[in-house]
């Protein structure tokens, strides 16, 4: 789960981290009502995406009427896809220098790792690259958080020394929320230093471990179901989905083989619409959710099911198949491959309802592929 | 021979009363591994599948001798369970479990490595040692005795090569699938080095996928340097685009690392022949147990 | 620092430990509408020592007037050299069974241990002695905490597999406060198992490590003045005193020296009043104070002086005596014995001042022995 | 010949530019110490009593090849900084700081032990290798070379002994003072276990004090077991009463555990002469050594 800036600044704030001071504005009258209150202000689009500035999402507001104006501008617009619906209005920082502070996992190291680097204010992975030396790395130790000496040694390390005794809480503080949040990646960037030698978060980041989602069901992050309309319906549905740009719709169980199926279509000259695990031990409901998912756009000439039962059984996913193409009066062509635990039952019921499926995984590729070229329509055709 | 399981290896369920675990230890059961307790809190002193029941690994250990143990628990209450069977003493433990918190995981991959204990997973089919012992999920009658080897991080993708291979009549050693998560107990580098040491393994197959650089990691500190056996590499995920998460939490590719043409490039340039298909992977291992030169390669 | 009963179950409360509802009274009318509101009480002394009971500060009292009666009875008492000021009314329980659960630190171990019986409501280190079995032990690693599965193991290894599901977050409740407040010890004792199969802290205790009191500024634990108006007054000064039982004052430098001293002067027919560390590196006030507390006990009759300077400088304290004899007008006499860092320049400005120095402490000891024995009263006698 | 520490000694002082720091780094020096760094971060760069200064141990380490380190910092800290000289790979750590809070040092113990590296103290004197080097507080002109090592709780009570001795003409090895807090790094056991090993020991002398069962456990599990050397012991808070704090936070009878007795007993059935007073331990420890068993005890 990611979240908007505003929603970061505002956990940022409670955790003792300097954020300015903001108002959140859905309209540019109350864009020019923050600004009355705060003097000069940076008028900000909230989007769940990296990028704004270039895209024109950020912009300088002197006074009410500029604010105004400004909101007026980025209220509306479209960045990578995300509408933008609301600004966050802040006091205008004159910053002096720009620094990076973030936590995220290394899973080379099998640990977290916190970033700290004298070059903020950009892509982090980029000054990664480019200046590696500018970048100082601490990765503590999982059960006792960082300790007091090693966020002085980073602090050294990446050159910040004299701003130690302002760094050194910043750090502790943004590891502690990263912890208690389960983020995957938690940053401040650009990390300000302003004129007045202060250190202000100017803009934050935080995306939540999925898998945690149940110790932090209060949270409401960013909607980013503007991303794409079918993400978010498969998120609804609770299912596994990626989407992609071809036409055959692919579902499968686990993610492996899902994206082998993916490799396999585009090997027999077909491109995959989507990238669709229902998982392990699905049970026929999902199997019928996923199948109405994929009947639902417009671009699937052919779906192909790939099922290689381990956890999950060879005759409940015949039985969600059998039940959706009924439902959904199903009019792109459908193959299935199945084989694993309970394929018998699984192939005999799907025989029975005049749906012969394909023993191998290559062959399956083969033949949807050539079915949605051919525009055949109907399922039972598959065989 | 075989790797970290055999018809000897004595073994437990943690979660072994709850639904799960009783369909796959039933399974496990079925397939000849040597099943010795479940521990379900709250439910010791009593029976499940022939099996007693105890409150704590601990209790289980002392009372049954497990050396291996096979968590079937919830993911909140997952990474506990891995530390409960480390404190214990289990040897090898293997977490089938998928959906646990990133922060559990670091902690008790912390904790299991300072026990000096082998964990496999978590969020993965787990292993079989062909005609001896299955912890995990994977189905029993693909299974057959032979020389490959396997390891995967994927699991359906196992079940293929191993049904690939015993159709062709390729029959093998152990099957290890490492799971799918970023942070994992046995590496591809752990398993590929117990494969070298194992006197039964003429042939492995290694099946990677996007994401992470693990299988870099494997190709230039493993492969690379007298392996001695063939290797027969396979990773999926071709055709994912950047940045997008392919089920696997694991699976993603982001920035320049983690890209298919990376690890394929690492193994090739480590000696190992990688496969387009599994249909590939399969006829390719079968041709290195063919030839003279794979038990030449020992 | 102790705390009393109540402050204790205050903080139960607040971290979720379930204690019985009750009120604090200061006068037997409290008391009785505190029964008014809680229907059948126990009140309680609240005093920072154990043996309440025994000692009748505690009463059970099932209407406002027996309440009443209860409270002007134990009010003003002595408990163990403590006047009771302050009673606690709490809801009587209906306990069925009553456990022990405490945390504090082991130091054979140099960890932190969990302590949980079958058997409470008694004296945990009696319990450990005549039933060792009924005790389960835990020590958590102090970076990790208790883990779920080493509490769970710890429930049934004592024995009380089914409460499990009570037990296991009143655990991880108290270990968390006794880190919180870096506890010596805290414990609920009994943990009352009630007629309806709840658990409740019956009574409790928290002693707080008195060098982590910089991070606990904020507390107020038990008045423990009333234990001894000198060591109130020691305390006061910040200085490390413990009051004994004899007649001859002895003021030192480190734990290991006093404590001998103590012994020197029992070896030679003596009994010190007090044991009085100035500690590692006292500046002259130190002794000053020190002195100044020693010559306002009237139970001394003769004062001994052992510096052996190590961080601690023979000037320094030399001058805090030179300086504590003319201001004091000491009446009893006074033998100081100094060797170590600055020996000479301290022995120099003793002579100076007409308080020669001994230079061996089982001389010096004997010296102020005969000399307090004598009744000599003028310290340049000590000479 | 010695323990611990040695005129080879490469020597930082953490806290060097502190009041005490400066002070005892001073005396150390003047002992013959080889100080080689300070410690203060922030002031990386500077130069102090003629040593280099840096930001953290891990610079000075690197720099300096340090492998001691005196702690001379606030209580609120020192148990950090034990850990940063232990992180950096610092062999010997001595912390003198009083009054670190005792759930920082199970933390720092813990953490110290898993590094593999010596800590004495905290609250404690440090030690001296009489004419080569010293860490701590121990004033200097007291020791003289000779056949004697010192083991103690008690920082002023190893003054007296050390004094004592030099006085009547007997010499010492090392004299360490582990100090008096509950959470210690190097116990007696330790701290005897290097005596037994060091040929230039003939005699050791150990003083112990009321509270914990420390002294006992060296009994047992040392000095009754095959020690080889004369052990001339002494207890301290013979008179003091149970259940009061004797100034040491270690220092304190509880129930039947901690008591001078039962240390002296413990030591005594351990083989160990056990005296009444300091100067009775000075004349003991003299006589052992003039004795020609003691060097046939080696």
């Amino acid at each position: 789960m990611k979240f908007l800036e505003y929603q970061v600044k505002e956990r940022f704030r409670a955790a003792g981290i300097p954020v300015p001071d903001g108002r959140l504005a859905r309209n540019p009258d109350e864009a020019a009502l923050a600004a009355g209150a705060l003097g000069s202000v940076v008028v900000k689009a909230q989007v769940p995406i990296g990028g704004r500035g270039k895209a024109g999402g950020i912009k300088l507001a002197r006074t009410p009427v500029d604010a105004k104006r400004a909101a007026g501008e980025i209220l509306g617009m479209t960045i990578k896809g995300y509408t933008v619906r609301e600004v966050w209005c802040e006091t205008a920082q004159e910053i002096v220098r720009e620094l990076y502070l973030g936590l995220t996992l290394d899973r080379d190291a099998r640990k977290p790792v916190l970033i700290l680097s004298a070059q903020g204010g950009m892509d982090i992975e980029e000054v990664a690259q480019t200046r590696p030396d500018a970048i100082a790395k601490l990765h503590p130790d999982p059960w006792r958080g960082p300790l007091t000496f090693q966020v002085r040694d980073l602090i050294f390390r990446a050159g910040l020394g004299p701003l130690q005794a302002q760094l050194m809480p910043l750090v502790t503080k943004l590891y502690a929320l990263g912890r208690t949040y389960d983020a995957l990646t938690i940053e401040i960037n650009p990390l300000a230093l302003t004129r007045d030698g202060g250190l202000v978060a100017a803009d934050g980041k935080l995306e939540i471990d999925e898998n945690a989602m149940f110790r932090h069901k209060d949270l409401h992050g960013a909607d980013e179901s503007d991303e794409d309309p079918l993400e978010a319906e498969a998120k609804r549905r609770k299912l596994t989905y990626v989407r992609l740009d071809g036409s055959i719709g692919v579902i499968g169980n686990g993610a492996g083989l899902v994206m082998n199926t993916l490799d396999l279509v585009e090997r027999e000259g077909g491109h995959a619409a989507d990238f669709l695990d229902i998982g392990g031990g699905a049970k026929a409901e999902v199997v019928h959710s996923a199948l109405e998912l994929l009947a639902s756009d417009p671009r699937v000439k052919g779906i192909l099911i790939n099922i290689f039962g381990g956890i999950t059984r060879g005759d409940e996913v015949a039985h969600g198949i059998i039940d959706a193409t009924r439902d959904l009066n199903l009019n792109v062509p459908l193959v299935v491959r199945m084989t694993g635990t309970r394929e018998e039952e699984g192939r005999q019921l799907l025989r029975e309802a005049g749906i012969p499926p394909e023993a191998g995984a290559s062959a399956a590729a083969r033949k949807i592929v050539e079915l949605a070229a051919a525009g055949t329509t109907r399922p039972a055709a598959a065989s | 021979m075989s790797i970290l399981l055999s018809s000897q290896s004595r073994v437990l369920v943690q979660g072994l009363t709850g639904r799960e675990g009783t369909f796959h230890a039933e399974q496990m059961k079925a397939y000849g591994t040597n099943l010795v307790a479940g521990v379900s809190p709250g439910k010791g002193g009593s029976t499940h599948l022939g099996v007693p029941i105890f409150d704590t690994v601990a209790d289980a250990k002392r009372e049954t001798g497990a050396d291996v143990s096979g968590i079937f628990v919830p993911a909140p209450f997952a990474a506990d369970a891995i530390m409960e069977a480390a404190a214990a003493g289990i040897e090898l433990i293997v977490c089938i479990t998928e959906g646990i918190p990133l922060y559990d995981m670091v902690r008790a991959r912390a904790f299991v490595e300072d026990a000096g204990v082998k964990l496999i997973g978590p969020n993965c089919p787990g292993l079989v040692t062909a005609g001896q012992a299955k912890v995990g999920i994977i189905p029993n009658h693909i299974n057959h005795e032979g020389p490959v080897g396997i390891v995967s991080r994927s699991g359906t993708l196992t079940y293929e090569v191993i049904q690939g291979l015993s159709q062709a009549g390729v029959g093998q050693t152990t099957s290890v699938g490492i799971g799918g998560d970023p942070i994992l107990g046995l590496s591809f580098q752990d398993v590929l080095r117990l494969f070298k040491e194992d006197p039964a393994t003429h042939v492995v197959v290694m099946i990677g996928e996007i994401g992470g650089s693990d299988e870099e990691a494997a190709a230039e500190s493993v492969i690379g340097r007298d392996f001695g056996k063939p290797v027969v590499g396979f990773i999926s995920g071709r055709t994912a685009p950047p940045g997008k998460r392919m089920g696997h939490a694991g699976a993603i590719i982001s920035g320049n690392t983690g890209t298919a043409s990376s690890k394929v490039q690492a193994l090739k340039r480590a000696g190992a022949e990688i496969c387009d298909t599994i249909e590939e992977v399969v006829a390719a291992a079968g041709a290195a147990v063919d030839q003279p030169s794979s038990a030449a390669h020992r």
